[in-house]
């Protein structure tokens, strides 16, 4: 079920769509997509050989502007779609997006047990601190006391440091990036890639439509890139979670967090011995064995 | 008490046994070549409360149970209380309840016990004490023995040869072959032991062949159905009366392979499955009515991103937590509507195992042919009833409706989701072509880009609304059973055929009688039932809610069809054989 | 083009200030004693795209559009593109393209531009640029008073005096009283502006006292019903186009005192709401049709625990993500089924500001009245468009249908789900007694108390589903508006209502038709377009959605039911006022 | 709203119902119960003034067992049904109920949500680590690789350590206990109800017939409380983090962290003024002023 003639490199174009990007000038999105594109060309994979999965959301009307198989599905149900796909054809590169409300309000579910059951799928998480494509509104990422659209008050409840969440789940790999660093995004979508279990990618998402406060300016004066620390453990939990803490002054950005231990599908005990994967298994099944059990 | 069919009703509390009981009967029964039925009552709780394994024996092949019954066991009180109205007029109880005291008074309030003493004298049935685990203990000195005392005493009862029982015994336990001689002596003894009770004796045929006769439950076969038709991944969430699906398709894993994922919760579930789908993978899931709200949503996607997707709703009696552990068939207003805004969707109605092994494969066969989410309604009382038969109805061969070989080398990315006359258009799975689509939720154009153009749109919507047009042009007309002259046609779907064809074949008039039975529920074939009508047959409706849901449907596409007689059931129990053979002679 | 009319489209792409020209010129019409419906399209996207805000001006109360317009402006190229071919002949365009080149070929697929210069030709259409950002900056240095210029210069075209924009303009920018003097000098330079294009004038009557009349849109008016009817706390997550629900309760929230939640997800929201409801006030939450879905549940739920429950369901054009931010009114099936298992409730639909208001004070004296779910339906259609009109109709007085004073002081558990002829059982408030009782979600027993005994089971069953039977008989059979003799009947509902009175108050011919329209949806009343029938008038049904949804339910309780025509629409878009008034002159 | 004559004190018997209990023999809920209804009967509360909201699961089918102002929900719903009945009315004690499977499976975002929105509620949490009313299935909680109903190979996801997962949320008041120490399961509920905030009182529960691994004694012998601990400050959230993590030798129970902050309702800006509860406020709305602005 692969179908590329790999001799041919995978070119940037090959990626291109003609759908004109329907974004906000200066939208953190554009740099998300250029790189995307480019750490898939990189790794040499085709769009014949991409499933992407995308959320609705500002994020998500980026799936009809560039190629691959793609769907672009529910509210905060990217995850658990891609899983499906990818546990059915490994063969193909899966990615899902999806944006701070999707991941945090709609879908925490699938963030929680994405993380402990270890699908080897890349997730990339538009954060832009606020539920953009409805016009504004709060999210589990927005500031508490920020006034925004059907709030004027501004949220009384405590904000969720997305990364801080996602570390305190125990993942096995967890980067953040910034919008307007495309080298360093193309960087962590790369090992995303590579990475063998569920790789979340944060990236800081400049929104200059609704988030006022923090834009790219302000992230470009904050943020410093993990590997650049002479010390740094990338397999230290711990040291992980401290690091990401900080969303004020000095904010952590690069692959904070990776020890791999396998992915779900490879843990199954029951698909040791196979081979082949689930797409190309479909046949009529023996149901003899088994029904001797009922005579 | 019918002449056709012999039943015992072993009742106790959850956690005492008595399905270890019932399945050890079950299974020698058949072996001697009687053929049987087996129907479970049992309260979501894990222990105490009451419950019944109930099984009918017959030499015709049964699907369906009485609501009365010839020989009544008892492990615990409150199933005595419960059950003993169920007695049949010169039944049997036997119990184990220490200074069981009769209760002598009229009941006061709803739920009270009855006058028992007047009614076993009334209904002339005996009655005996058996102090089953004191008579474990006094001969090996624990009271575990007591059940295979007991049934060595029911198989006396029965008045069948020991050997039988004993060999079912020993294969019961081969997993723990120490126990087996201690147990055979117990049910020795339990067979030996001296009795008041009259004996009685199975009048029907034996069917040497019958031997190796299957006995399995809805699910299993609704399971097999699914692994015979290719089913790779199997994603759910535990939800009666639909997890016992989950559990046999785990338990049988290394056998088949198939990738099974417990998921966090229902919507995760249904995500899942059709993730695979659109990969290209055969998968489903199941749950019952709560879990299949929240996955509604997602049917309302795969109808609208055409990819197939396969649901079984296994009905429980509803609303809210309803009555979890008990049947109902409520659901089938909610499978034809569910999920937002409007698109094609199928819905199938199994009625026993037969159907449920077919009605498996075409689910996977009309989504993928159709590209289209196909609901499976199942109810508790097939899932969880133990039918006994012989022989596997038909495997369909599989078919895939992808474009594959040359097709894909000219393929382009706006075939996906071209306009066609019969609203599919050309599928291809994900790798196999560079020429890649959108399967995009948004209201869309050809390869699947947003499209919020008049025109577009409604083409669009049009193409995928037309489907049901074909769909329902390529489903069968319900099947008329009985008696295809006769003057009153019952009109029905699910467990209820069991029922109706059971009775049909135990009454004294069973000329005067027909049944037409939906499988396929939506998209509605209506012909054979106009006909019927316009011939001015006497049509009544039998279902296992109390809507008349079908019956709703119907009216909606027949504008003259009338019921004479509408049979509703809705208190969580299945229809009875006995009920309607007393509504037939009755006609 | 309707001589009862005047119609200006606005349009640009989202982020481009349509709006607020066009709510500038609303008020300042209906400041001139005009009467005025606006009507919004937009994209789902932020900024791009091509979207109108289309101005009705009459004399005529109104609460539709014309799908043609008179006057279009057009701020970008998409717009222009998408929008010309609704100008009406002998209409103008204004438009701020630069170097705008007019297509002069056929379009070859579909969504291509038309052949722009023979449409202009063939429609005798005046067209005109105005570079208005080059205007402002050469005058005021910056481009951001084009918008303002454009307004005058609409003002001008329209031959209205200038002095009643200009007090607008100061009204609307009354927070920023610093920029008014340059707006007002733009505003005075557009209207001053020469210009080649005829100028129109609006030959409607000009009512004085309509000066203070209001213009909201329809979820204004629906969040206002429910704040008349006491709501204390509302609960939602955004959803197009009920989103405009929050917005405006949480903006009034000082001034309410109203508790606003926007929780993590709609099965949050709608599990607020009714443990808020159990708990005693009155809340509210409010989706589309894919957080419905999820909230499907808590439907069963509320039915289950007999308590009151409201729900909002903004309608979209389905299925899946469909067109977010388009109208339609397909999802009448899924309210009158969503959620698993039978049980009673109320299904109703707004179809305009009167509507809404008075909708939303029934709903909570329904819910708790008959303690059951009520669904709400409206669309974006009504929730977005502008109305405008002079009176709130009438308050409701509010009843809560709860136990207090010495009722309570003699009140037991067991009353709580006492088994009753309505089906209604007394209710009372955590808190007011100590006699407290079980609100479960398992079947139960009088005081909620679990129950797996059959006769209970189908006791409470019933005494839930008999409400459903009081409840019809209580609501109103549907209103018939127009010729009540005319030969010719309409059935609808929603916002179709707007549409079809306004046509009928436009066409030559109106003495021929009635419309008959239906506000509450389940359980239907259909006394009266029996009737109808009955007399052999022809019936034809329309609705905004493909499979005639509401149709199909009458034909279901009226078998002799038969449509003349099904004029139905599902693109996103409303009926207009034009297309049905040449529908009704065909005839 | 409150119907008490308070000069009566609350007897353990006023919360008895006649119902039979459905447990099995041994069940840690019966001790749960016990324990529950000592400490409302401690601080004085009586059924009639309490409100309590019930998951669907073993834990659940105590419904109708106990007396009160009780709900019966939808499976893992008892947190949000529960918060919008307090919002109601905050008169009444508001107490809601879910096991392992109800609160990390069907329901975690209302977990995760309820812990940051600061709720005045009290959530007890039944952690028996097994589905016990669908007959034992594999929960969150389940140990990796533990054989379970519907599960040959065990659960190859990594397992939940609940208490560390709400530490993790930053809750302001979290506690733990075991079924078979009814004191301290009084104690740390009766805190719980005193505590201004969302109050999460995690159960280890002995479920006999699905969790056989830890029983009784197996708890017994491990857990401890830390309030015996001479050095312990239930303010410091790391030391609670790092206490909750071991759950095989030495199991700490008691209130591991506390810090009030003030609860959702006391937050709203628009509530500030109102001496009255929703519930009391129901009648028509004044929208003269509001229609004002529209004309
Ligand atoms: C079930 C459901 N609920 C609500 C919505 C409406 N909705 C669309 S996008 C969105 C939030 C988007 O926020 P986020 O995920 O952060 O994405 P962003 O737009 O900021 O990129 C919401 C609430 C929906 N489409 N489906
Ligand atoms: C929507 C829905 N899905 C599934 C179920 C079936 N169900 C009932 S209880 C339960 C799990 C119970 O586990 P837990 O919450 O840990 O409670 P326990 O029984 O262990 O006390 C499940 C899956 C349901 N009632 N509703
Ligand atoms: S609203 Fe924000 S996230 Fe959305 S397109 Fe505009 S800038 Fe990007
Ligand atoms: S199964 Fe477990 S949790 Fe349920 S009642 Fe029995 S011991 Fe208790
Ligand atoms: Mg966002
Ligand atoms: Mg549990």
């Amino acid at each position: 079920m692969m179908n590329t003639d790999n001799s041919k490199p995978v070119e940037f174009s090959d990626y291109y769509n003609p759908n004109i990007y329907t974004w906000c000038t200066n939208c953190g999105n554009y740099g998300i997509h250029a790189a995307l594109k480019r750490a898939l060309v990189a790794e040499n994979i085709s769009p014949g050989n991409t499933m992407m999965f995308f959320d609705i959301g500002c994020n998500g009307n980026g799936s009809d502007k560039i190629l691959g198989y793609r769907m672009h599905g529910l509210h905060g149900r990217a995850i658990p779609v891609a899983v499906g796909a990818h546990l059915a054809n490994r063969k193909l590169q899966t990615i899902a997006f999806g944006g701070d409300g999707a991941s945090l309000n709609e879908g925490v579910n699938h963030l929680v047990h994405a993380i402990r059951s270890d699908y080897n799928i890349l997730f990339i998480l538009h954060n832009n601190e606020n539920f953009a494509l409805t016009k504004g509104q709060a999210s589990s990422a927005t500031e508490t006391g920020r006034v925004c659209d059907a709030c004027p008050d501004g949220p009384v409840e405590s904000s969720i440091n997305i990364m801080s969440f996602i570390l305190a789940m125990n993942p096995s790999f967890a980067a953040r990036s910034f919008s307007g660093d495309i080298h360093q995004m193309t960087d962590v979508i790369r090992a995303g890639i590579r990475h063998q279990g569920f790789s979340v990618v944060e990236i800081m998402q400049n929104c200059p439509t609704y988030n006022r406060y923090s834009g790219h300016e302000w992230y470009q004066k904050r943020v410093y890139d993990v590997t650049k620390l002479a010390d740094y453990d990338k397999t230290d939990l711990k040291a992980a979670q401290n690091i990401a803490q900080d969303l004020k002054e000095k904010i952590a950005t690069g692959v904070l967090y990776e020890k791999p231990r396998g992915d779900f599908y490879s843990k199954l005990v029951n698909r040791k011995d196979y081979k082949t994967e689930l797409v190309e298994e479909v046949k009529a099944g023996e149901i003899g064995k088994l029904m001797e059990a009922f005579r | 008490m019918s002449t056709k069919r012999f039943s015992i009703k072993i009742t106790g509390a959850s956690g005492q046994g008595i399905n270890s009981i019932g399945e050890m009967l079950a299974k020698a029964l058949k072996n001697n070549g009687y053929k049987i039925f087996a129907y479970r009552e049992y309260p979501s709780l894990i222990k105490g409360g009451w419950s019944s394994y109930q099984i009918e024996i017959s030499d015709l092949e049964l699907a369906s149970s009485e609501e009365k019954c010839d020989l009544l066991v008892c492990l615990d009180r409150e199933s005595f209380y419960h059950y003993l109205p169920t007695v049949d007029a010169g039944g049997v109880v036997v119990h184990s309840l220490i200074k069981l005291k009769l209760n002598e008074t009229e009941p006061l309030k709803s739920g009270a016990r009855i006058n028992e003493k007047k009614y076993l004298e009334d209904n002339k049935i005996q009655i005996e004490f058996i102090d089953a685990i004191a008579e474990s203990k006094s001969k090996w000195g624990k009271g575990i023995f007591a059940n295979t005392i007991l049934t060595g005493f029911i198989w006396k009862l029965l008045g069948e040869p020991v050997a039988e029982i004993e060999s079912e015994l020993s294969t019961f336990f081969k997993n723990k072959p120490e126990i087996i001689p201690t147990n055979i002596e117990a049910l020795r003894y339990g067979y030996e032991r001296t009795t008041e009770l009259k004996q009685f004796k199975l009048d029907f045929k034996k069917d040497n062949s019958w031997q190796d006769s299957y006995i399995l439950s809805g699910n299993h076969v609704l399971a097999l159905g699914a692994i015979q038709a290719g089913t790779r991944a199997y994603y759910s969430y535990p939800m009666t009366p639909a997890t016992s699906i989950l559990e046999y398709i785990a338990e049988t894993s290394h056998q088949t392979g198939i990738l099974v994922k417990q998921a966090e919760d229902e919507i995760t579930a249904v995500q899942l499955t059709i993730g695979s789908m659109f990969a290209g993978t055969r998968a489903f899931t199941a749950t019952s009515g709560g879990g299949f709200d929240l996955m509604s949503e997602t049917l309302s996607l795969a109808g609208m991103i055409e990819t197939p997707l396969v649901v079984v709703l296994a009905q429980r009696s509803g609303p809210g937590t309803g009555l979890p552990t008990w049947s109902g068939a409520g659901d089938l207003n909610l499978a034809v509507n569910a999920g937002h805004g409007e698109f094609p969707r199928l819905v199938l109605a199994i009625s026993d195992v037969a159907s449920a092994f077919i009605m498996m494969q075409l689910a996977f066969e009309f989504a993928e042919a159709f590209q289209i989410p196909v609901i499976v309604l199942t109810e508790k009382q097939i899932g969880e009833s133990l039918y006994n038969f012989k022989k596997f109805p038909l495997s369909l061969p599989i078919q895939r409706y992808l474009l594959n070989g040359e097709a894909l080398k000219t393929v382009k990315s706006e075939d996906r989701y071209q306009i066609t006359e019969s609203g599919i258009s050309p599928r291809w799975l994900p790798g196999s072509s560079e020429q890649t689509y959108d399967a995009n939720s948004d209201e869309h154009w050809l390869d699947g880009s947003d499209s919020e153009i008049a025109e577009q749109n409604i083409q669009m919507y049009e193409k995928r609304m037309r489907k049901l047009t074909k769909l329902q042009k390529q489903l069968p007309e319900p099947v008329l059973y009985g008696n295809l002259d006769a003057e009153n046609i019952l009109v029905g779907w699910g467990s209820v055929k069991g029922a109706v064809i059971d009775a049909l074949a135990e009454i004294e008039n069973p000329e005067k009688f027909a049944y037409l039975h939906y499988e396929f529920m939506f998209p509605l074939r209506t012909n054979k039932l106009n006909d019927l009508v316009k011939k001015g047959k006497k049509i009544s409706l039998i279902e296992g809610n109390y809507l008349g849901q079908l019956g709703k449907m119907l009216q909606a596409e027949i504008p003259e069809l009338k019921f004479t007689d509408k049979l509703l059931k809705f208190n969580g129990r299945p229809f009875f054989v006995d009920e309607l053979s007393s509504y037939f002679s009755s006609k």
